[in-house]
C-alpha cells in the first residue's frame, strides 16, 4: 500500500438547546423536573455569586479571583452529571462547579481572601480538590486519582477542567497519553471560553477545534456548545457512563465564553472588542435555559425572583459568616509543612511567634 | 531626568535595546496586546510589530525551549514568564540546554537569551504569585541571575542582560514595581553582571540583601542610624550568580559583622552562601555570627498570613543591633 | 446542527519501495543517480560506523552509546533531502544524518568517550546541534531557529528528530503546537522504532499511528515506511518544499525497528523476543535500497565490497585520529561557564589546577 | 545476614513494602519488565503484576502528577526518575503540588509519595548522567530530601520514606549502587527521616558528608588517622531536609573545625547551609574557616573529564589537614 489513507477520524458537535432555547427533540434528555432545576438553581447561584464577589473585591473585602460569569452551563452540567464518589479536578473558573460539590461560599471567601482554611471543606464534601492554579497541572492529578480509582475497582470517575490555554501546556498532552494508556476512568472538559488574559484563541493553537485533539490518543472527543447546559449535562453524563463502564477517558470542548475580565486584576479593553463581547452576552447560558424552562411551564418571572432573592440571602450570610472568622492563627503555616514534627521547623516557628509578639514579624 | 517606576525603567531599557538590535525579540504570555499583566512590555508591540513582541501560547517550557532555538540561530530572544510561580516548568530547559550550550561545544555555539521572572511576595496575590526562590535559578551553572533593586539599576542590568552573551535570569522584584520612582537618563547605562554595588559605606556591620528586600534594609539600617551610633555598610548584591565575592568578603573583613536579609525559605537559600563566602573570605575577622534573616521553611503562606511571613524593618533593626550588641 | 460531524481528518500511509526493493513506479522520485549512490553511502558508512562503535565500547575505547542500526534510511533520507543552509537539531539516535551533515568520524568518538571537543564542529559544517539527549527538548529549540529562519527571511529549515517515546513528552507538544500556531519551517521526523529502552509502543501511546499526532495541531501528517530509504527521502522533500514554501510544518512518522540495544548499558533479551527482532531484520533498509540499485543496474558486490572497504579505511583513520588527539586542557571546563571572566570562576580554576598539581584533583 | 549492594537493598525495602501493603505502587520509565534501568524494581512486576508495577511513557511530569493524584486518593506511589538529570521535568510538580496540597489544606489533603531519583557521578555516563543537584530539591519547603550512602541504611530510609506522610525526594547516589556490600537484614529495620548520623566520634575536626562522598571522606579521614594523631567526628547526612541542625551544631560546637564534602557544585550547595548552621550554633567555638570541599561552579563535564572534578580523598584529605593545622 504504497500512498493511501489509512485512518479517518471525525469530530463531532453537540447542542441540545439552540439559541432561543428550544431543544431538539431527539437529544433532549428529558431529565427528571427536579434535575432541571438543580440546573437552573446551580447556574442561577453561581452568577449571583459572581457578582457578589465581584463587588466584594472592588471594595477591597476579598482579593483577586476569575470570575465565571457565562461559564456557567459549560461548569454545572458536568458537574452536576457527576456521581457523589466522583473526584472534581478543577482549575480557577468553576465556581458553580465547587458549590455542586458542597463547597461553602464561606470557603470560597476565604480562599480569595488569602486564607487556607478556605480549603477546609466541611465534613461530607469530599474529592473536591482544591482550585488549582498552575494551568494544566491538575489534569495529571485527575488521571492519578482516576488510577487510584481503577485499582481499587471503585466505580468512581474524575471530572478535570482546564481552559483554552491550559492545552497548550505539555502537562495536558501528558495526561491525555497517560489516560489513554491507561485507560482510566477520567473526563477532561475544556472550558474552550476563546480567551486565555488577552491571547485570543486563533493565537493560542492553530486548529480548528480542541475536540480534535482527541484524536492524538484515540480517545473519544466531541465538541459542545457550551452555553448549552444540557448539551453539557448530556456530553458528560455519556462520557462518564463509558469511563464507569471500563470505557476510558473522554475529551470534552465545550465551547463557551469568558464574558467579564480575565481575573479582577485584568482589564480586556486593552485587548478585545465590546462588540464580541455582546455577541456573547446574546447567547448566555442562562437565558437560554430559563427559555427552555419557562417553555416547558417550569419557569416565570416569579420563580426567578424568588430564586434570586434565596440565593441573594445564602450569599448575604455567606459574606457575614465569612467577615465574623477571626481565628487564623499565625503560625498554622508551621503546622502544616509536614506531618511529622521537625525540630528545623519548630525553632523557625519560636523565632516566628518571637518576633511577632515584639511586633517585628512582618512587613507593613 | 524623567522620574520612572522599575516598570517604566525596565520597559525603557527593553525599548532602547529593540530600537538599538533588531536581533532583539521579546516573547511571553500577554507580552503583545496587554503589554505584560504587568505592563512591562507595554508599547513594544505597536512599535516593533508581532514579529517581534510575541504572545506565545501558554507554555514556559517552549517558551524557553523557542527562545534557545532564536538565540542559537542568531537572535537575542527576551523571554517573559509571567510569574515565578510559573517558571520552574522552564528550569529544565535551562538546566538541561540554555546553560549548557556554549560548555557542550566550547564556546562554538551560545545562548545569549534573558529570562525575565517577576517574583517575590508582598503584592496580595493568589497561590503561587509570591515565591521567592532565587535559589534555584542562582546554584545552576553556566546561568546568570541578576535582580535589580531600584528602578535605575533595572534598567541598566536589563540592557546588560540583554546584550550578555550568556543566559541571564532577570529576577524582577514585583513588589518593587510601582512601589517608588526614581530618575532614570534617556542616555545608555549599562551595569555591570556579577558585581555588587556598596549602596552606603560602613564600618561597624554589613549589612547585605538584594531586590525587594533592599527597601527594608535600608529603612532599619537609616531608623537604627537615628537611634544610636553605627556605621553601617549595605551591599546590594545585584547579582546573585557569579556571586560579588571580592565585595562581600572585602566588607565584611573590614566591618566582622553581618546581617543579610533574604525573603525566601531560609534553609539551601542565598543567605547560607553569603555566610559561606565569609567563611572563607573574613571568618578570623568575624566578631558575631552572621544573622540570617529571612523567610521560614514553610510552605508560602496565602497572602491572608504573608504578611507576617516577610521580614519588616523592625525585624532586621532588631538582627542589625542584636549583631552590633553581640 | 445538533449532533453531527463538524470535521474530518484522514492519515496517510507512503511507501515507495516494497519490502523485495520494488519501486512502485508512480512514486519513484527517479532521484539522480548520484543522489542514490550517495543514499547507499551514507547508509552503509552509518551501519558500518555503528558496527565499529560497538566493537569499540566493547573494548573499552568509547563510553555509552545508541547504536542506530536499522534506523539509516528513516534518518538518511531526510538529511540528504534537506539543504545546506538548512537546521538539523537531532536527537542522538541519528548517526547517519550527522555524517550527511559533516560531522567528522572523530568528533563523534570524542563525544563518545566523553570529551566536549566532540561536539567542536570544523570549519564548514554549521547549523547542526549536538546530539540532544533530554528526550523531546530539542524540537523546541527547532522551532526556535525555524521561527528565527522565517524572521531573517532565510530560505532556511529545520528539521527535527525524535523517538516514539519522545512524543510522550510534554516538549513535543508544545513544539508541534508553537510551530503550528506560528507556521514556521520545521519538520518533526519521529523515528518509530517500536521501542523507547524497554517500553513497547502500545505501552507509550494508545492511538494507532503517531502520524494522527498531526491532526491536533491541523498540521500534515504522515506516516511512513522507515525502512525505505526512497519514501524517507520523498516525505521530507515535500515537507521541506511546503516548509520553504511558507506552508509551515509537518510531522512525519516513519515506522522502523531499533535492530539493537537502547545502548550499550542495555541488555534488550530481558524484554523483548528474538523473533520480533528477527522479522525486521528481514526488512532491512540496506538490504531493500541496495536491491533496488542492483535492478537498475547501480550497484552488485563488487562496488558493495570496495563501498565497504572504503568505508572501513574512512573509520581506521578516524580510530586512529581520535586516539591520537591527547589535548584536552583539564581546566577547559572553566573557559566555556560564561562568555566572559568573573572572579569567582576564575579563582576556582586556580583552586582546581593547585589541586590537580598536587595529583589531588579527582576521585579514582 | 545477606551482603546486599545498595540496589539489593532498596530492592528488597520495597519489595518488603509492597508485601506489607498493597497501597503502594511502583511507577516510571523502564521500572516493569526491565526491572530499572539500574535494576532497582527487578522482580517486583512478576510478584506484583502491572497493576502495581507500571511501565509509564516517557514523561517525568506525568509521572510525578500521577503520583500526586494517586497520593491524593489513597495510594503511596513510588516514583522513579531515571537520572536526576530528567527529573527537574517533575520539579514544577512537587513544587507547585506535591509539597504543598497539606499546607494548602491545612492537612485534610496530603501527598504521601517517594521520588526516586538516581543522582551524582563516577559512572563515566553521557550528559545529563552525572549532575549532583541536591540543593534544587533541599531549598523547598514541605519536601523532604533524603539520601542514603550504603546499603543498610539505603533500605532502612527506603521502607521510611515509603512509610511517611509526605513527598520524600530519595536521592541515590548511582556511584554507590554496586560499588560494595553490606550486611542488611532481612527483618524491618527503619530509620527516622531527617536525622543525621555520627558515623564515628571524635573531637578535633567534624567532617560531614552524605551519599556518594561518604566513602571518600571516610577513606580520607582513616589515611589521615594513620598518619598523624587526630580525633575526627564524621557526620552522614542521610537528610538534606529537614536538616538535622542539632546534630551538626553540637557536634562543630565541640570540635571547633569542620569540613564539608559535598558534590555538586559549590556556590548555593549544601554545603554553604551547612556552614550557615554552623554559624548559628558554634561560631564562637570555631578555630578555623569551615572548609568547603565541593564540586566547582562549571556546567559539568562530560565523563572524560568528570573524574578530575568530583573530590577525591586526596584532596579531601588535604582539606581536613588544613582545617587541623589553621
Ligand atoms: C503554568 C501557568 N502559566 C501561567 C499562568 C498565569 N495564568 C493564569 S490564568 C492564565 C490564562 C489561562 O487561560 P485558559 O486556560 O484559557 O483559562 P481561562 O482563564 O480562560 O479560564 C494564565 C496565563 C498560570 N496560572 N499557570
Ligand atoms: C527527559 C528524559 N527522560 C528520560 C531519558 C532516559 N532515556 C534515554 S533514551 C530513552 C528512551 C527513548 O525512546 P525513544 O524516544 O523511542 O527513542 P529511541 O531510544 O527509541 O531512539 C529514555 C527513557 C531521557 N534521555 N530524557
Ligand atoms: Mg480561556
Ligand atoms: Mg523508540
Amino acid at each position: 500500500m504504497p500512498r493511501k489513507e489509512i485512518e479517518t477520524f471525525a469530530v463531532s458537535w453537540l447542542q441540545v438547546l439552540d439559541e432561543t432555547g428550544t431543544a431538539d427533540p431527539e437529544l433532549d434528555p428529558k431529565l427528571p423536573q427536579e434535575t432541571l432545576l438543580e440546573l437552573q438553581r446551580a447556574m442561577v447561584r453561581a452568577r449571583e455569586s459572581d457578582a457578589r464577589m465581584l463587588r466584594l473585591q472592588r471594595q477591597g473585602r476579598i482579593g483577586t479571583f476569575g470570575p465565571c460569569t457565562g461559564q456557567e452551563a459549560s461548569v454545572c452540567g458536568p458537574a452536576l452529571a457527576m456521581a457523589p464518589q466522583d473526584w472534581f479536578a478543577g482549575s480557577f473558573r468553576e465556581l458553580g462547579g465547587r458549590q455542586i460539590r458542597g463547597e461553602p461560599l464561606t470557603n470560597t471567601f476565604l480562599f480569595h481572601n488569602g486564607f487556607e482554611e478556605g480549603n477546609v471543606q466541611p465534613a461530607g464534601v469530599t474529592r473536591l480538590l482544591p482550585v488549582s492554579i498552575i494551568v494544566g497541572a491538575q489534569t495529571l492529578h485527575a488521571v492519578g486519582a482516576a488510577y487510584a480509582m481503577k485499582y481499587r475497582g471503585e466505580k468512581a470517575c474524575v471530572v478535570t477542567f482546564l481552559g483554552d490555554g491550559a492545552t497548550s501546556e505539555g502537562d495536558f498532552h501528558e495526561a491525555l497519553n497517560f489516560a489513554s494508556v491507561w485507560q482510566v476512568p477520567v473526563v477532561f472538559i475544556v472550558q474552550n471560553n476563546q480567551w486565555a488574559i488577552s491571547i485570543p484563541r486563533r493565537k493560542q493553537m492553530h486548529c480548528r477545534t480542541i475536540a480534535q485533539r482527541a484524536i492524538a490518543y484515540d480517545m473519544p472527543g466531541l465538541q459542545v456548545d457550551g452555553n448549552d447546559v444540557l448539551g453539557m449535562y448530556v456530553a458528560a453524563r455519556e462520557a462518564l457512563d463509558r469511563a464507569r463502564g471500563g470505557g476510558g477517558p473522554t475529551l470534552i470542548e465545550a465551547v463557551t465564553y469568558r464574558l467579564m475580565m480575565h481575573t479582577t486584576a485584568d482589564d480586556p479593553s486593552k485587548y478585545r472588542q465590546d462588540d464580541e463581547v455582546q455577541q456573547w452576552w446574546d447567547r448566555d447560558p442562562l437565558v437560554r435555559f430559563r427559555k427552555y424552562l419557562e417553555a416547558r411551564g417550569l419557569w416565570d418571572a416569579q420563580r426567578q425572583a424568588l430564586l434570586e432573592a434565596e440565593v441573594k440571602r445564602e450569599i448575604d450570610q455567606a459574606v457575614q459568616e465569612f467577615e465574623a472568622r477571626r481565628d487564623f492563627p499565625p503560625d498554622a503555616p508551621f503546622d502544616h509543612v509536614f506531618g511529622t514534627r521537625h525540630a528545623l521547623i519548630e525553632e523557625q516557628r519560636a523565632q516566628f511567634l518571637a518576633d511577632l509578639r515584639l511586633g517585628e514579624g512582618g512587613h507593613a | 531626568m524623567p522620574k520612572l517606576t522599575m516598570v517604566q525603567a525596565i520597559n525603557l531599557g527593553l525599548d532602547q535595546e529593540m530600537q538599538r538590535d533588531d536581533r532583539v525579540i521579546v516573547l511571553g504570555e500577554d507580552v503583545g496586546r496587554d503589554g505584560g499583566v504587568f505592563r512591562v512590555t507595554e508599547g513594544l508591540l505597536a512599535k516593533y510589530g508581532e514579529t517581534r513582541v510575541i504572545d506565545t501560547p501558554l507554555a514556559e517550557s517552549a517558551i524557553l525551549g523557542a527562545s534557545i532555538g532564536m538565540a542559537l540561530a542568531g537572535l537575542r530572544p527576551v523571554a517573559e514568564m509571567q510569574f515565578c510561580g510559573f517558571s520552574y516548568l522552564m528550569l529544565p530547559q535551562l538546566e538541561g540546554h540554555a546553560s549548557r550550550f556554549r560548555a557542550r561545544s566550547q564556546g562554538q555555539l551560545t545562548c545569549p537569551l534573558v529570562v525575565r521572572v517577576p517574583y517575590g511576595g508582598g503584592v496580595r496575590a493568589l497561590e503561587h504569585h509570591s515565591e521567592a526562590r532565587e535559589t534555584l535559578y542562582a546554584h545552576l551553572p553556566g546561568v546568570k541571575v541578576v535582580v535589580p533593586s531600584a528602578p535605575r539599576n533595572a534598567r541598566a542590568l536589563i540592557v546588560a542582560a540583554v546584550r550578555d552573551p550568556d543566559p541571564v535570569v532577570f529576577l524582577e522584584p514585583k513588589r518593587s514595581y510601582r512601589a517608588f520612582r526614581e530618575e532614570v537618563p534617556e542616555e545608555e547605562e549599562v551595569m555591570p553582571i556579577g558585581c555588587a554595588i556598596v549602596v552606603r559605606p560602613g564600618t561597624d556591620l554589613t549589612a547585605i540583601s538584594w531586590g525587594a528586600m533592599m527597601r527594608p534594609t535600608l529603612q532599619a539600617v537609616e531608623e537604627l542610624q537615628k537611634q544610636r551610633k553605627a556605621s553601617i555598610e549595605l551591599i546590594d548584591l545585584l547579582s546573585l550568580a557569579p556571586l560579588d565575592v571580592e565585595t562581600i568578603g572585602a566588607s565584611v573583613a573590614k566591618t566582622g559583622r553581618c546581617v543579610v536579609v533574604q525573603e525566601s525559605p531560609r534553609s539551601f537559600g542565598p543567605a547560607a552562601e553569603l555566610i559561606a563566602v565569609i567563611n572563607d573570605r573574613a571568618l578570623l575577622q568575624l566578631e558575631a555570627p552572621v544573622k540570617r534573616v529571612t523567610g521560614y521553611d514553610v510552605v508560602t503562606p496565602y497572602f491572608g498570613r504573608e504578611h507576617q511571613y516577610i521580614a519588616s524593618p523592625a525585624r532586621i533593626r532588631r538582627a542589625l543591633e542584636e549583631t552590633l550588641d553581640f
